[in-house]
């Protein structure tokens, strides 16, 4: 191999009071796809901020083409073609989407932004990605969580860059978009473009991963190795130390019993069309569906977060007031949304206090909170959960994506609820964790909690539910045991009734 | 916004449903019918008219009570020169602070700014060396003033990394102090006559100081929406940290823009001494309450990320028109006071709901 | 006499000594040094400003005084802090220009209990024994003596039916509302009423904007009394502006601007309001805390209260008064 | 916060290094170190001590000046009671503000409010129900009109939607505007003797003006930080939407806020009442400014989610020492006003440099 593109050696990051980095090697050759893994809070996301410019290292040293760099600012970055899509999607609500694409790089003529330009290449690169129904001049703030992705993909694209980063890109995408961006991966390093690759899920890692690094602690633990032939169970022993069974757990055995919720004829105009379904005590019921189809929407319309135009919610028997989320949670429902930053955590307050938010009063004597039940329950609650690093003074901002998310799974767990709605639980999660939350829903499903399951990650519906419910064109198309269903046949029913 | 787009797109627009003009959105090129109607300010109102339709609405309601309560006094053609004259100074600087709020940022000091300058401009030794060269010294020293505080609070904002409402408060106190020491608390009165001449004319019938307004406005809308800069004000506004990562260097531009907002106080201090014939430590009082309430009820949102240039004008119309036909009708100050009030919250929600039954 | 109880340095010796001597050069001579301490409203306009300059120049003329400023505030409360702060430090005397009379009565009271002897200016407190001396402008005799010049001017033109316009001063202060009255009383003897009135805030540029906006309101004004000479300087710009000079312009308080508009024949007069209150009141200060009395006078002490003249300037006696205007 | 108590935990502390107290952060428990140096606020100090202390030093740095320059004049107990009786007014009104502002809110209406309830208080109509029954009538007239004046505030932001900005704008203009028509123009004296000597008086030397400020800081204290109430609100400043997703009324709660923050303008009204034994249209001028520069300053983000009640007591106490400070040198007031903006940017540069030098 020749001199490689990128060589970051010896990176130290400190933050006050966590050591993110404590010494990280990688190594990026031109035209490959370098993927990074580790668990959450490992240093993934810090190692490649470090790499944009936004975190100045410690120590250690970066080459860029056998040169040695320092990057104070991601404007020196990107100069040296460094492009870099977040984890956390870092898009502009307010602009659109073209604005999004090429913000600090407008296409301009002494100053005056060319508006036209920008917008006829954001619909080309959009197009390139295969989204071509995203307008380059709708608002970003409009756009639901997996386009924000595409956008913020077709950013990167619209650099000229010889390396992207992608931080966990497949999150918020469903099997079908996972596959276009696959294919603009190849496209991209058959031209000589290399890309740093982080996700969660191994087998992506093998359909599209050339070399491996793997990050345990903020050191790099194995570097170089071969993303086809290390196997699985290697991969997950660097990862944790100790090796993980990677399946999900017996789906539980649900008693004939009342529906503990019951979803009746619920609509939203032009969102979602007559929804009808039972959960029993006990139970799983997984909603699959294509990015878009509605599943969020139905979830946080069960919630109250959203007023339905008609139809109703019940919970044991008893009607739901609609429209109002205290009345939901009062009645035993809880909801872990789908975008933990804005929908679910208070970032700048501190863990414990975002995970006593729905459960306040149980701590408190006349509006007085106890204090010190409060952080005894929050702490019982990371250690049972593993949420790293400890600390439930913590700001929540400072947190790792997948170690947010199990933040938000807490405060739901305090409450103890009748009705659990899970709206993509595992987005960003690492395998350990993962198989944590798995375990976690059968022990809720266990003391009888009903559970609704929203991802799109359809092996993870299946492999959760008891019942599966394919959403279509806005509405339900299909319902039944989740035996009875693979990966196929929910594409096929998703496929068909986009066509009918 | 996009919102009401697929609404037009879905549904034809019922007959002689609405009041506010129905104009779907796209360039500027679609926008001429909502501007026809506004009259003046065409070019202005072509994209964001929309958003501002409950303004227009507003401004309307407020002409038509003008004309039925004040008659000819009011529609004459003096008096709307007189509103747009009386707003002209004012309106700079609410169109500076469009900028800074639409980054973000926030500028209580703005009315002590134009008082400083306006001291500075104005000294005897300011005005002997205008004597001996140009009145055009007199403009360069109140902008120059103007700039140089407007750097200093976006130095202490930008690097200083002190919140704006702290630093342009202390700016606020700082430089109406400094006025009050250098005009020793006189007024001081402007001797070059080829100043007043220049400032105090028309042409054209138009007032040096509206078209000045005007020239501040349409300079102020395309900086905002057609220009690099202007986008870039915007991310900072509504996500800092993504602007950042997006390689704008953020705190030179926060710096920028209330060195801009200062440049506006200058021109104003200039146009206020025209005037007033005056340059002294009490001109600009509250201007800062005024001028981000124009912003704010223009549609600009506080928070940063969003700012229309053309709704902060038609915020100082409807200030300065209210204020006017309370004077045509003589009404005492407490009462304008109250009425005043309930006009601003009768205008929002009257301009919530037009974009509402716009976007439904 | 009046109530001398609060007044700690009289003894018999100064008295005679003062009422002997008929010289004014015998008080100004140096005596016992004092402390007097000052605070007025925020001097956020060029009368206040006046105020205050000339009250620190009267005390620079004396050796014998240190005089103490407070800052300049609109906010009673703050105020009250201020004499409170004085009344700790002791001072000899406290001239006081309150924000508010009524509301800064009960802190004087608490200093004249102190022993210091508190000298009350322009605006009078609420009660007789807040105060050692009093010394006022007169509010409401002001807009007597412009409403009566207005009368005087409607019989001389022969003007009927004339229109009338009002350009107040911060309408929410009640020194206002006297002039005002005082304005409506006088011409309601000549049988007129104000037209038009809009309220100004003691500044320049809203003389400037409430002078355009009413120009429109009346398309034809006879007389224009305006509260302020300070704001008249925006007035005047107005008028100019607008190049209607149709009426007779009235000004008040007497600034040195306005005295030469009347001479140069823009303003047919103004109403004074001295701006020498306080300067007064630190000298009425100065001797009280001596144990003087005014050797012009046979009283051998300082009166309780002194009411000020409001004049009227014309062209005819502008020059006399010149001398007195104040640069604003 | 969070930051230095793990880097305590990490590294020993270095002997002598730090000008502030070093305290591990845990429960209150562990809060005594610098609560025992500042003093008199023992009980409040102990949480977010760390993040005052940048503004202890910068109260101490200016009691040090003060002593330096104002010798006895300044240490007398007298003139402290002073300083503290005149920030005991602004000081309740800012305590309210912090809730207001911790919540994502703002209020520019408190002046005004004050000045309404301090009217309605003294009227004759209340006055003379206060003489035939007790009092305490004015009290609760004052109080509940600045209820009822926050619940309209606050109804208007949270369920009218409108940006809190605008809405206490209005009610700035409507409420003094009423003010001014009830007074007609003229200050009411209080004329109940009672009312004036037990509000006017003293315990144990304390003045009870101070001790209201006292028991107001310390309700507001508790409320923030030791109840559901506080957490609630904070959790709706910093993250409304995930407040509301938690299950809380986030209208309802807003609503409350604005309320509470009327109640709290209704005690000062209470205490300016005793104060100047009048009640007048005039009272708490500018007050908005001061109570929402102490609590920024005080360290309360102006964007939410981020409130300290000691802190905003600290900012009340460096404003009021300032002026005191200010008084006893006889400094001019053009002056003043320079050495003012100064003085506040460099505190607050002080109180960043602290807390750095603390975190990293
Ligand atoms: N701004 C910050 N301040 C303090 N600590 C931080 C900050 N950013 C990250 N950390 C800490 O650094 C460590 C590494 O975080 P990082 O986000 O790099 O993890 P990651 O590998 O990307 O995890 P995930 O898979 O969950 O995204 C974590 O312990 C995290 O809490
Ligand atoms: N605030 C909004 N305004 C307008 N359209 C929206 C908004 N939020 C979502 N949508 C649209 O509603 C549709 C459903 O989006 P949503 O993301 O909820 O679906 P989903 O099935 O949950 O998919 P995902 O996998 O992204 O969660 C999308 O077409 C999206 O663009
Ligand atoms: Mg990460
Ligand atoms: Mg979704």
């Amino acid at each position: 191999m020749g001199t490689p593109l990128l060589r970051m050696t010896n990176v130290v990051k400190r933050f006050p009071g966590v050591v993110a980095l404590g010494g990280v090697d990688l190594e990026v050759q031109p035209g490959e796809v370098h993927c990074l893994l580790g668990q959450n809070g490992a240093g993934k996301s810090t190692l490649i901020k470090v790499l944009a410019g936004v975190h100045e290292p410690d120590e250690g040293t970066i080459e860029w083409d056998g040169e040695t760099v320092t990057l104070h600012h991601p404007q020196a970055a990107m100069d040296l073609g460094v492009a870099t899509m977040y984890q956390e999607l870092d898009l502009v609500e307010g602009l659109t989407v073209a604005e999004n694409i090429y913000l600090g790089h407008e296409p301009a003529r002494f100053g005056f932004s060319q508006r036209t330009t920008a917008r006829r290449g954001a619909a080309e690169l959009l197009a390139r990605l295969g989204h071509r129904e995203i307008s380059p001049s709708t608002e970003v703030g409009t756009l639901s969580a997996a386009s924000c992705q595409i956008v913020s993909m077709a950013r990167a694209l619209s650099r000229d860059a010889r390396l992207i980063i992608m931080d966990e890109p497949s999150a918020v995408l469903d099997a079908g978009e996972v596959e276009q961006l696959f294919a603009v991966i190849r496209e991209v390093t058959a031209q000589g473009v290399a890309v740093v690759y982080i996700s969660h899920r191994l087998e992506e890692i093998r359909a599209i991963g050339d070399r491996v690094t793997v990050l345990k602690d903020g050191r790099t633990v194995a570097t170089g190795l071969d993303a086809e032939q290390t196997g699985t169970q290697e991969l997950i022993r660097l990862m944790t130390g100790r090796s993980i069974e990677y399946v999900f757990p017996d789906r539980p055995q649900v008693a004939a019993a009342e529906p503990a919720l019951r979803v009746e004829g619920l609509s939203r105009e032009g969102e979602f069309a007559d929804v009808t379904f039972d959960v029993r005590p006990g139970e799983v019921v997984g909603l699959a569906g294509l990015v878009g189809s509605g599943r969020s929407e139905i979830v946080e319309t069960i919630f109250g977060a959203r007023r339905a135009t008609s139809g109703r919610v019940l919970v044991d028997g008893k009607p739901v007031r609609a429209g109002s989320v205290a009345a939901a949670v009062a009645a035993g429902i809880g909801l872990c949304p789908e975008e933990r930053k804005g929908q679910a955590l208070v970032l700048g307050a501190s863990l414990a206090s975002n995970i006593t938010l729905a459960t306040l009063a149980r701590f408190s004597r006349a509006g007085v909170l106890d204090g010190d039940a409060e952080v005894a329950a929050s702490e019982e609650l990371m250690d049972s959960l593993d949420v790293r690093p400890r600390g439930v003074h913590r700001e929540s901002r400072t947190l790792s994506g997948g170690n947010q998310q199990k933040v938000v799974l807490a405060r739901w767990l305090l409450r103890g609820c009748r009705v659990l709605l899970l709206d993509e639980p595992t987005r960003g999660v690492d395998v350990g964790a993962r198989s944590e939350i798995y375990a976690l829903v059968r022990r809720l499903t266990d003391q009888g909690v009903a559970v609704v399951v929203v991802s799109s990650e359809i092996p993870e519906v299946l492999g959760l539910s008891n019942r599966v419910l394919v959403l279509a064109d806005r509405t339900v198309r299909h319902e039944g045991p989740a035996e009875e269903l693979d990966e196929h046949a929910v594409l096929d029913i998703i496929l068909k009734g986009d066509a009918a | 916004m996009s919102a009401d787009v697929t609404k037009a797109d879905q549904t034809p627009p019922a007959a002689g449903s609405g009041t506010a003009p129905e104009e779907p959105k796209g360039g500027p090129a679609v926008g001429g019918a909502a501007a026809r109607n506004a009259g003046a300010i065409t070019g202005l109102l072509s994209g964001p008219a929309g958003r501002s339709a409950g303004l227009v609405l507003a401004l309307v309601l407020l002409v038509v009570v003008g004309i039925l309560t004040g008659g000819d006094r009011f529609a004459s053609p003096e008096n709307a020169l007189t509103i747009l004259r009386l707003g002209s100074v004012i309106g700079v600087v609410s169109v500076g602070m469009t900028f800074v709020i639409s980054g973000g940022g926030i500028d209580l000091s703005v009315g002590a700014i134009v008082a400083l300058s306006s001291v500075w401009a104005t000294t005897v030794a300011t005005q002997t060396m205008a004597a001996n060269s140009h009145w055009i010294v007199m403009v360069f020293a109140a902008v120059a003033v103007g700039a140089g505080c407007g750097l200093v609070n976006g130095v202490l904002v930008a690097y200083g990394r002190i919140a704006p409402f702290i630093v342009t408060l202390a700016m606020l106190a700082a430089a109406r102090g400094l006025a009050e020491i250098i005009a020793k608390r006189r007024t001081q009165i402007v001797r070059e006559r080829g100043f007043i001449e220049f400032f105090g004319g028309s042409v054209l019938g138009v007032p040096v100081l509206v078209i000045m307004f005007a020239l501040v406005a349409v300079i102020g809308w395309v900086l905002l929406n057609r220009t690099t800069f202007g986008r870039r004000t915007l991310a900072i506004g509504g996500n800092p940290e993504a602007a950042r990562l997006a390689g704008i260097r953020v705190q030179r531009h926060t710096m920028y823009l209330y060195a801009l907002l200062g440049v506006a106080c200058g021109i104003a201090a200039v146009m206020l001494m025209a005037r007033t014939t005056t340059g002294t430590s009490t001109h600009g009082q509250l201007y800062e309450l005024d001028a981000i309430a124009a912003v704010v009820i223009g549609g600009t949102l506080l928070s940063g990320g969003r700012g229309t240039v053309v709704g902060t004008v038609l915020g100082v119309l409807i200030f300065t028109t209210l204020t006017n036909v309370f004077t045509l009708n003589n009404l005492d100050t407490s009462t304008q006071a109250v009425a005043k009030g309930a006009i601003i919250v009768a205008a929002v929600l009257l301009q919530q709901r037009v974009s509402r039954t716009r976007s439904t | 006499a009046g109530c001398t109880s609060n007044d700690p340095a009289t003894t018999p010796a100064a008295s005679t000594q003062t009422s002997a001597g008929n010289a004014a050069s015998d008080n100004d001579a140096p005596g016992k040094k004092v402390v007097i301490g000052f605070s007025g409203p925020a001097a956020d306009h060029g009368w206040l400003g006046a105020i205050n300059s000339a009250a620190q120049a009267e005390a620079k003329k004396h050796a014998d005084v240190e005089l103490k400023v407070a800052e300049g505030t609109n906010d009673a409360s703050l105020q009250i802090s201020q004499i409170e702060t004085f009344i700790n430090d002791k001072v000899d005397a406290i001239v006081l220009l309150p924000t508010d009379g009524a509301a800064l009565t009960e802190v004087a009271t608490k200093a004249m209990n102190a022993g210091i002897p508190v000298i009350n200016v322009d605006r009078e407190f609420s009660s007789p024994f807040a105060a050692r001396a009093t010394i006022l402008g007169d509010n409401y005799g002001m807009g007597v003596s412009a409403g009566t010049y207005a009368c005087k001017l409607v019989k001389d033109k022969n003007l009927s039916n004339p229109v009338i316009a009002e350009i107040a001063g911060i309408d929410s202060l009640p020194l206002t509302q006297d002039r005002s009255k005082g304005f409506a009383d006088a011409l309601k003897a000549c049988g007129q009423t104000v037209d038009n009135r809009v309220a100004a805030e003691f500044t320049v540029e809203s003389g400037e904007k409430q002078m355009s906006n009413l120009l429109q309101a009346a398309p034809k004004i006879d007389i224009l009394w305006n509260h302020d000479d300070d704001q008249g300087v925006g007035v005047m710009a107005a008028l100019d502006q607008a190049n209607r000079h149709e009426m007779a312009f009235i000004g008040g308080a007497g600034s040195a601007n306005a005295m030469r508009w009347i001479k140069d024949g823009k303003m047919v007069a103004t109403v004074i309001y001295p701006p020498t209150q306080a300067a007064d009141g630190i000298k009425l200060a100065r001797l009280i805390a001596q144990g003087k009395g005014i050797s012009d006078l046979v009283q051998v002490e300082v009166p309780r209260r002194i009411v000020l003249n409001a004049p009227v300037v014309t062209k005819d006696n502008v020059d006399q008064y010149l001398p007195l205007g104040f640069e604003s």
